[in-house]
């Protein structure tokens, strides 16, 4: 699926692969150089990006937005399917088209807050406490050692990083919602949170933020077919109904969900 | 070949400035695209099913992709027809693009109300009528699957308004070209085709059907061969114009239903993963007449020779 | 988990080592393939259908490839019963696996006539009749897509054969189900599906259609949702097993069949592209059932569960 | 589409990509090391290549060995479509699966022969030339200099090289069956004749041969599916009825071959 030039725009672009380097065995980090400008993406936006370049697979895939800097833009990715291994299989110089950036943005924090970043989570909130630098209380979880990736982005960018492994690998082990619960910052001082991770991490985030009362902003994940608002493919259940997480999302107010 | 060939088609009295639309459901209400691309490029924007009444749709996951292909089961969603013509109608009403507002009901007296509240609208220049869904007042038989409910269906809506009528075919049937036929004596102007394709996907691990609704409609480049067959049957059944729709991706599959037959295609799918394609497509057409030497789009328009 | 799962299934009384087969037509008469892995292996040999007289077939081009799939016009060739029994079977015989006839006829004698012969000779275990093909004494009409048609082969079939009859059975019909039932009332013992979704596709710079026949039939994995989709609905109308075809590509894709009721598959397309897939969805199939601990096929066999 | 061992066979096996070069813009040699075991290969024959990774394109596409020493395998090949292009995308150490060697071959010729191959065809009649070294009289057809490759290669091999573009930038301006039926090889030796090309070409041929009642074998290509001979997708029409390709043939003696 080439794109003639009339069809681009700065939303619907081409971009030059410049770098996709493996960081662990399941994680690869993406580097485009766009071939015309672009528009800035804020902390908590997303790209579509296209996958392979015959009809299978067929959609354009939701990555967030890890960096923009110098007209550069860095997707970090874990490999699940087809999709995200076709992209997996981009070598420097192949071009991709991409549309974006999408969405809504991680809301200004007020002071200090906290992040919370589970598995692959993390592509989503590094901008964010990258913009908002020695802001954030970070806490961590992932599988084990091996899947923490950016250990040392985040130690700098963050007033405190927490981490907590499945194997205890690194940090605590156990899940990240526990040792967050535990924690003074949210017992004590009621910082607000900022949340990107698998679902079931977020469920239990909204558990924690109602029962302690405080702000929390998540950032979900659906299948999505056209990203931009379209296809109505993409919606959760809120308190003022079906919301589309490419349009009124990805990042959402946890207390207006309703989880399944 | 230095002259730009002629694009416009006239369907049901309308005419277009090009053969190519949106297909519905698949371009919202027009205004996610227009940071893509000018929407007066358009042949016609044909918008997201509307009912009377608002709808919620159905839960998620609604979409899953399959080879060359996804299944959808939106259910419909919708924010119904008054709000469609106060909220989204002023907008479409900027572009020099025919509006068509598709349309469905879940009884013959919603498809009547709902027609009745977009016949009195300001600037909806043609409807088309989706009869891929069910019947609550006869066992959920789907409309567009039995001859009767649907020549039902269609002959109340045609009495309810004078706007252009389009009817949109289902592909689940016997025998297409039949429906067709019925839709025109039910005073159709105009069918489009195909709608998608009823399909399922399952999730082996859980065993359960991934999408939320069990079903969902086919759409892709997976269909297109069953969408030209279809096209090319109906185009021989009726004399009422017919719009192309399934798997359209670029404008060589455009050709291939405007050859088979149809005076106008619809894209679909293929705007999730270019949302500028209808540009695109526009722009191939005329290069393909230019390098065919051909003047007019209608010159090739059921052009197809058939091997004997 | 050190335990071999059983993956023998029963249909119609005879017991399949395991539930994978080969989809008449892309199998030819089994030699072919017998160089890439061990015929014995197989659930069951379904071979290229057989008519009472050879027939030659369509002209060329018969094949044309489309966006995961493929379109084929082959025009049913063989070589007929009579040569079938005398040249192919004696190869057939030397092997511990099923060999399943399938045949059909441009009208009902001819049927019965290829029914007639095959139930007479010896190694053929069970017969699958296809019936997507036009009946030259009701003007053309496919067998399979229309209820009385049908009925009235079944039955004839039915009463000429004690043989296990399998009905295969159209997907270009408005509900699957209901023709499912057909079948069984009348007879069959079985059914399998799909057989392909009538397609065409048009060479644009000719402007004629590709294949010489200018229609065809699509399979290949573009077809798998529609294929589950009609599969799910044939179990639920139906107490006869069914066998599950179309698109199926490895053991995942079986897998979504079995679950979604068939009692086995047949694998088509697939092999084209990997002579020997059969022998890795077998394989696969094994694997499944020990990492999610089952211990027989038949504990997922219609074990979906369906999203309320 | 990955292959488990134990479907491999010495037909159906796997091979690593050793070389992709580009001889002109439109041709490439694809040089292929396979992991096991091949039967090897006659003049004439052909493979079934993996195109692509995914289900798009969806079958193999079929090529003519044109090398086979020091167990690699060699195709010559013309990007087209999607197939080819994937082809061409192909890059040292990817692997790709393949099936062959399938279809007959060239019959050995007695004495000196004439081999003729229009555009890609000479693919195919390469390895055959090498068989039977400087015994052929090699005509070769291109639309014009640029597009004749292998032309050292077939110089060598050959005892006398005819050349025939369709614009004249190389050799004799004309088609090849024009200085063919010209040639005293035909008139008078009436030696036998090897050809591969495109379709109009070898109804040419036909008709010379026919004509000037000499032995004419050429290979002949149809759309194929399975290459196996299975799914009678790939028949051309014979004097004896329709007969496979990939099975029967590619090699056909012309005076069977009944054209449309
Ligand atoms: C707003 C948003 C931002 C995301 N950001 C990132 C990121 O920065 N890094 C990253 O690694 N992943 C991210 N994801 C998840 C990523 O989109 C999926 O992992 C990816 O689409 C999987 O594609 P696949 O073909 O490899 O997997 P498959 O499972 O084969 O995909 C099949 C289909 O399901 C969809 N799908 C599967 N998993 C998901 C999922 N979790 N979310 C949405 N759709 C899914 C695919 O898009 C595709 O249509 C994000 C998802 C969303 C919605
Ligand atoms: C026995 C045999 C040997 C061949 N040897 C060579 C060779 O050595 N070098 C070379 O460059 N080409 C060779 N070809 C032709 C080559 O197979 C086609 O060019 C190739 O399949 C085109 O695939 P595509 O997807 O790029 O083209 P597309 O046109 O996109 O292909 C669409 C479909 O048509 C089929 N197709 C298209 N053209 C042909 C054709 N000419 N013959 C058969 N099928 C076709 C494809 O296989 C595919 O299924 C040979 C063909 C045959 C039958
Ligand atoms: C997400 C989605 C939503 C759709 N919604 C509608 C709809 O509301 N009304 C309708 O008539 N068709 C609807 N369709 C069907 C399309 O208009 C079109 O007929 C079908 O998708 C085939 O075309 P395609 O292959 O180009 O997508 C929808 C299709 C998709 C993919
Ligand atoms: C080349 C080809 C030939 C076929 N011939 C027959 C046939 O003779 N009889 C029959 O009942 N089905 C025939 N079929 C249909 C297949 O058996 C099967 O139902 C269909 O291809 C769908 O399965 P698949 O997607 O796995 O190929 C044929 C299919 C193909 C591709
Ligand atoms: S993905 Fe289409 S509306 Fe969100
Ligand atoms: S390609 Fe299948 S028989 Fe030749």
């Amino acid at each position: 699926m080439k794109s003639s030039r009339s069809a681009l725009s700065n939303k619907y672009f081409k971009a030059d692969v410049i770098g996709n380097i493996s960081l662990n065995e399941h994680v690869k980090l993406l580097s485009l150089s766009p071939l015309s400008v672009v528009k800035i993406p804020e902390p908590g936006q997303f790209f579509m990006l296209q996958a392979g370049s015959t009809y299978d697979p067929l959609l354009k895939r939701p990555f967030s937005i890890f960096g923009y800097e110098d007209n550069m833009l860095k997707f970090l990715y874990r490999i699940r399917g087809k999709g995200t291994q076709a992209i997996a299989g981009l070598k420097n110089g192949d071009t991709i088209n991409l549309i974006g950036p999408l969405g809504n943005c991680y809301p200004e924090p007020q002071g200090d807050f906290i992040a919370v970043a589970g598995g692959i989570g993390i592509a989503s909130l590094l901008p964010f406490l990258k913009r908002f630098k020695n802001r954030a209380y970070f806490f961590c979880g992932a599988r084990n050692k091996k899947e923490l990736v950016m250990f040392n982005e985040t130690r700098v960018l963050s007033k405190e990083v927490f981490i907590a492994t499945d194997d205890g690998s690194e940090g605590q082990k156990g899940f990240v919602t526990e040792i967050l619960n535990d924690s003074l910052l949210v017992t004590r001082y009621s910082l607000p949170i900022y949340a990107c991770g698998p679902n079931p991490m977020l469920k239990e985030l909204a558990g924690i933020a109602a029962d302690k009362g405080i702000k929390c902003y998540v950032s979900l994940e659906e299948h999505m077919a056209c990203g931009v608002g379209a296809c109505l493919g993409c919606v959760i259940k809120t308190v003022s109904g079906y919301k589309r997480v490419c349009k009124e999302g990805s990042v959402f107010d946890i207390k207006d969900i309703i989880w399944e | 070949m230095g002259i730009t060939p002629n694009l416009s088609v006239d369907i049901a009295g309308l005419k277009f400035k090009n053969p190519v639309m949106t297909a519905s459901g698949t371009f919202g209400y027009g205004e996610e695209y227009s940071e893509f691309f000018d929407l007066n490029k358009l042949g016609a924007i044909v918008v997201k099913g509307l009912s009377a009444m608002p709808k919620q749709g159905n839960p998620t996951p609604r979409v899953v992709e399959t080879p060359a292909g996804m299944l959808n089961a939106i259910g419909l969603q919708n924010i119904g027809v008054d709000a469609f013509i106060k909220e989204k109608l002023p907008f479409l009403r900027q572009f020099n693009t025919p509006v068509i507002a598709n349309f469905f009901g879940d009884s013959v007296d919603e498809y009547v109300e709902a027609v009745e509240k977009l016949s009195s609208a300001d600037g909806i220049h043609a409807i088309e009528m989706n009869i891929s869904c069910p019947n609550k007042q006869a066992g959920w038989i789907i409309f567009g699957t039995d001859p009767k409910t649907m020549e039902h269906v269609v002959t109340a809506v045609r009495k309810t308004t004078k706007l252009p009528l389009i009817v949109k075919l289902s592909p689940n049937v016997t025998d297409i070209g039949f429906m067709a036929k019925v839709a025109e004596n039910a005073g159709a102007d105009a069918v489009s085709l195909i709608n998608t394709i009823t399909g399922m996907a399952v999730d082996i691990k859980k065993r359960r059907p991934i999408l939320a609704n069990n079903i969902g409609g086919l759409s892709g480049p997976a269909i297109k061969p069953v969408a030209v067959r279809m096209v090319w049957e109906v185009c021989k059944a009726v004399n009422i114009p017919v719009i192309g729709i399934g798997g359209i991706m670029n404008a060589n599959d455009a050709l291939e239903f405007l050859i088979a037959g149809a005076r106008a295609v619809a894209v679909g799918t293929a705007n999730f993963i270019n949302p500028a394609v209808i540009v695109e497509i526009i722009e191939g057409l005329e290069t393909f007449l230019k390098e065919e030497e051909f003047s007019d789009i209608n010159q090739i328009i059921r052009s197809l020779k058939i091997n004997s």
